[in-house]
């Protein structure tokens, strides 16, 4: 289990709990969470609709200048649903490799 | 059919979603999560400036692992049943704010979260008041049929004959035996300015909602379908599928109650509702009765909702359902 | 008194494995005690689950930190997750996976006690699931005698019903097939 | 210049909450604080008032909408009694570990059952450990001052903790007495407009009320603790600034006729009126009695306490609420254990009376009083007695 970082002494402490440092969960690589497959994209195929992009619960695609979309395995969790939902087939689940 | 949409209401197109986002990569949800996506495209639509209020969830727990936070924007949670509540006074501070000039005036959203747990059981009582106190507020129910973060509870809001920890599908009992509870129908009977219905699987629909939730003036209710590939036993990959085929099988149906006219997307061919429960583990040990009851059930709830868009509507003779469908969203 | 941490993944039923080797313990008329890192467990994220195992009653309610056995159900945590820490020096570590020891002890830099087993494969081929809490029992039970395997039939049965046929199978080919190296 | 007026406590408090030009209340209707979320309502629809009244449907709400609103910097007001109080209860922990400012007043009134409308502490003694600071008002002028010290205190960024006032329902809160209303100038200076730290800002995005798993939890509580803690001194310096501004000072632990007297009186909110009244009747018959009366209840003010029982013998502790089972009531309980430590004790009786509103009168401070030292020259241990309940 990645450790919580930043475990302060209780002085540094923010003030009432609140989390100044907004989408600091960014540092959280969830991309460790994927065990059995990860989606892998054929640019031949891809027509630019970005239905991978909407429908990723962890927005780990990104627009890229060409309008084509980048998976990002930090935080991919290979749930798969990119793969289902493309409609040109050009996303495919791939084994991760162990 | 009426479509007075705000003033400057522009509908998103898929060229036109905005990349903004209010909620960052590194929540701690499950793989295929279909509950932080609807989050996420609800508050892709709205946009900032945008403060959110979370009820005690899965989306408060996965978002908030102190000392790190999934949100982009500002974000209170205080308990299980007062989202509705603690958005009240969010937005009457602002509106007070504004007015002595101690902070500047602006449009900020103020956004409540809640599954269906905190909002048609313990927290219907303070999302009731806060509609009818007519607060400016969104409030969003993300349906994911049952008390996913304690372990798959059942709630109000679990649909007829589904397996839960506390529905279980027994030799003598199987599964749910309650009907799910209509809270869009109970807002619309609030008389606020909107409500609507959504699911992940029309995100271009749902986004237009929501849009024109935080849009109109007053008190806006959303309740958006949230699959919970946990908890309904299904694949991680089937997020998207389960929120078309529960519209295109018109168990969910999709439409928008404004100042209390019924606007219904029309489905005159849905398909068998068998088709959506065969894909959930959830629905396994459904006995034909039981699908045949879910069915007859379903046909007729969605015969009332016709019904209701004529009767508030109070049109007479408008095009028939068979135009009306072919109109693709 | 014996201290086992098992490694494994939300919605893997690592504590499925724990609970089952529990009961099979207190069969044979010992005591166990079997609990997971409370908390919430999201499925796909790694979680952690205990169990203690004597000839005496257990009076001791906090987490193991210095295990004598670690089991990792999923090899894909080898790189992301500690598994050695707190591992007492004479203690076995004990993996699902299809790499040889030589593989492994670099991979780990651990040159302590170990046992292998290919539970995945085994679980796809007599399972069709690649859930391998069940089969990797086999291994822990071939590398530390914990209890016999007859003793994990009743708990099993109890647990799986129809298909607990499946997972004796499969705990049965990894109790043969688990490599041990001292 | 402001000048003494007739007016009912209630009045009072919502005129004082006014002169604090509170931003946002929300409040749901309970008797005996009817009157106060009343008057406020006058207030604000007459535009005396400029600020959002929100008429929540619970006090459960009433408490998280002013979490809410504190939560954005509005300065933020509520108030209840009994069972409201236990419905909040909830909250009344989220609160203060946000580290939210806001201000209720606490008209305390019986816990059910039996329902009973009238006065008595259990309600607040329920919610002793939700981490509020805790103040009682003996009569209607200290509700009025309490109340404006009570915004300065809660919103000191050394402090940042909700604030509760307490009066006794219909014995303090329903009666009309002379009150000084402080003028708006005056109040101005003494309390400028709130400048939030926490804030819910869009261009600046906190998350507030996140999961604290067990390796923060006790941090962030600890934090809380010494944050209750060191607001005695905070509270001690509004009293100065008060005194200086308005002339009236206050003590954490009020003394009453304490010089020469081997037996003390212990009270907390308007009763102690009364029972001064009966010290009064008592040092005339050569009774070696005086009184003191807790104002500051949380945190327990321990080196006040001490100083003023210096030279007593016995302490008569007038309790208005019962821990069943337990030790006694809760103020003879927290001085037993305040005292369990110091080399010399005076003995303390504790006395559980006066509860669902039964009046005190002079006589039951007097039988109190002589019970106490009887009890002490006995020598014999006396754990608590509830005195007043008919045993015929």
């Amino acid at each position: 289990m990645a450790k919580i970082d930043a475990l302060h002494p209780w002085r540094e402490t923010p003030l009432g709990g609140a989390i100044q440092d907004a989408g600091n969960a960014r540092q959280f690589k969830t991309g460790d969470w994927r065990s059995q497959e990860r989606p892998k994209t054929d640019y031949e195929k891809c027509i630019k609709c970005g239905f991978c992009w909407v429908y990723c619960p962890d927005m780990a695609y990104t627009l890229r200048d060409d309008g084509f979309y980048e998976w990002n395995g930090d935080y991919c969790k290979g749930c798969g649903i990119c793969a289902r939902e493309c409609p040109k087939e050009a996303i495919q689940m791939i084994a991760e490799e162990v | 059919m009426i479509t007075n949409e705000p003033k400057d209401f522009k509908r998103f197109t898929p060229k036109t979603l905005p990349q903004e986002e209010i909620i960052v990569s590194g929540h701690r949800a499950c793989q295929g999560c279909g509950e932080v996506l609807a989050l996420r495209l609800v508050g892709k639509a709205i946009g900032t400036p945008m403060i959110v209020v979370s009820a005690t969830g899965c989306m408060e727990i996965i978002s908030s692992p102190y000392p790190q936070t999934a949100w982009a924007v500002p974000w209170l949670h205080v308990a299980f049943e007062n989202a509705a509540a603690v958005a009240s006074g969010v937005e009457a501070g602002l509106k007070t704010l504004m007015a002595k000039g101690r902070i500047p005036r602006r449009k900020i959203a103020v956004v409540a979260f809640a599954g269906d747990g905190g909002t048609a059981d313990i927290g219907l009582q303070s999302l009731s008041g806060a509609m009818e106190r007519g607060h400016d507020f969104v409030y969003v129910c993300l349906d994911n049929e049952a008390y996913m973060n304690t372990g798959i509870q059942r709630s109000s809001s679990t649909p007829y004959g589904a397996m839960t920890t506390t529905s279980p599908a027994g030799k003598v009992i199987g599964g749910q035996t309650t009907w799910k509870k209509n809270l869009a129908a109970i807002m619309a009977a609030h008389n606020i300015p909107y409500v609507a219905t959504a699911s992940p699987a029309y995100h271009l629909d749902l986004m237009n909602k929501a849009k024109k939730a935080a849009m109109i003036k007053g008190p806006a209710y959303l309740h958006v379908y949230s699959p919970c590939p946990t908890g309904w036993r299904h694949g991680t990959d089937l997020a998207i599928e389960v929120s078309r085929l529960v519209v295109e099988t018109n168990i969910f149906p999709l439409y928008e109650v404004i100042d209390g006219k019924y606007v219904v997307r029309k489905n005159t061919k849905p398909k068998p509702v068998e088709e959506y429960l065969k894909i959930q583990r959830r629905f396994s040990h459904l006995t034909p009765e039981m699908i045949q009851t879910i069915q007859k059930r379903v046909d007729e709830e969605y015969e009332k909702l016709l019904k209701l868009e004529v009767a508030t509507q109070g049109l007479e003779g408008r095009e028939g359902p068979k135009e009306e469908a072919a109109k693709k969203d | 008194m014996i201290e086992v941490r098992f490694h494994g993944r939300g919605g893997q039923g690592a504590v499925t494995s724990t609970d089952l080797m529990a009961q099979a313990i207190i069969e044979e008329g010992r005591y166990a005690q079997a609990f997971p890192l409370f908390g919430p467990e999201r499925r796909g994220a790694p979680v952690l689950a205990f169990m203690r195992a004597g000839e005496e009653p257990i009076r001791i309610r906090s987490k193991v930190y210095h295990p004598d056995v670690v089991v990792v159900l999923d090899p894909t945590l080898l790189p992301i997750v500690e598994v050695t820490s707190g591992l007492k020096p004479e203690g076995l570590l004990i993996i699902n996976t299809h790499k040889t020891v030589e593989e492994v002890r670099n991979i780990l830099g651990y040159s302590g006690r170990l046992a292998l087993v290919d539970a995945s494969r085994i679980a796809m081929e007599e399972m069709k699931v690649p859930i391998t809490n069940t089969t990797m029992l086999g291994a822990l039970i071939r590398a530390t005698g914990l209890a016999q395997m007859a003793s994990m039939d009743r708990p099993l049965e109890k647990r799986f019903g129809k298909i607990a046929e499946r997972n004796k199978r499969a705990m049965q080919r990894a109790y043969g097939e688990t490599v041990i190296e001292e | 210049m402001s000048v003494r007026k007739g007016m009912e406590v209630s009045i009072a408090v919502a005129e004082a909450v006014k002169l604090a030009k509170v931003d946002v209340i929300a409040a749901y209707p309970i008797t005996p604080q009817t009157h106060i979320v009343e008057h406020l309502s006058e207030l604000v629809a007459d535009g005396e008032l400029e600020a959002a009244f929100i008429p929540v449907e619970s006090e459960h709400s009433a408490l998280s909408a002013v979490v809410g609103a504190a939560a954005v910097g509005a300065r933020s007001y509520t108030a209840t009694a009994s069972q409201g109080l236990a419905l909040m209860h909830e909250i009344m922990f989220i609160a203060s570990s946000l580290r939210l400012p806001m201000v209720m007043t606490v008209v305390n009134r019986a816990l059910s059952a039996p329902i009973n409308i009238w006065n008595d502490l259990s309600d607040i003694m329920a919610e002793r450990d939700t981490g509020w600071i805790q103040l009682f008002a003996v009569n209607g002028q200290e509700a009025v001052d309490l109340t404006l010290q009570a915004f300065k205190i809660a919103e000191d960024p050394r402090v940042l903790l909700p604030v509760v006032v307490n009066l006794d329902g219909f014995i303090l809160s329903h009666v009309i007495e002379s009150v000084e209303l402080p003028d708006q100038e005056a109040v101005d200076r003494f309390l400028p407009v709130f400048q939030p730290t926490l804030r819910l800002d869009p261009d600046r995005p906190v998350s507030m009320g996140a999961f604290g798993s067990p390796d923060v939890f006790m941090e962030v509580k600890k934090q809380v603790e010494e944050a209750l803690i060191g607001s005695q001194e905070v509270v001690a310096e509004v009293w100065r600034d008060f005194e200086k501004a308005f002339g009236r000072s206050y003590q954490a632990v009020e003394r009453y006729k304490t010089q020469g007297a081997e037996t003390l009186l212990v009270t907390m909110g308007s009763i102690s009126e009364t029972a001064m009244t009966a010290v009064d009747g008592m040092r005339e018959k050569g009774q070696k009695v005086g009184l003191i009366h807790i104002r500051l209840w949380r945190p327990f003010p321990f080196r006040e306490f001490f100083q003023a029982i210096e030279g007593a013998k016995v302490l008569a502790v007038v309790d208005r609420a019962l821990s069943p089972g337990g030790p006694g009531g809760p103020v003879g309980l927290e001085i037993k254990s305040a005292l369990f430590d110091r080399r010399e004790r005076p003995y303390v009786a504790d006395f559980v009376t006066g509860l669902g509103g039964r009046d005190l009168t002079e006589e039951i401070f007097e039988e109190i009083a002589t019970k106490a030292e009887q009890y002490a020259r006995s020598g014999e241990a006396m754990r608590y007695e509830m005195i007043g309940v008919r045993e015929e």
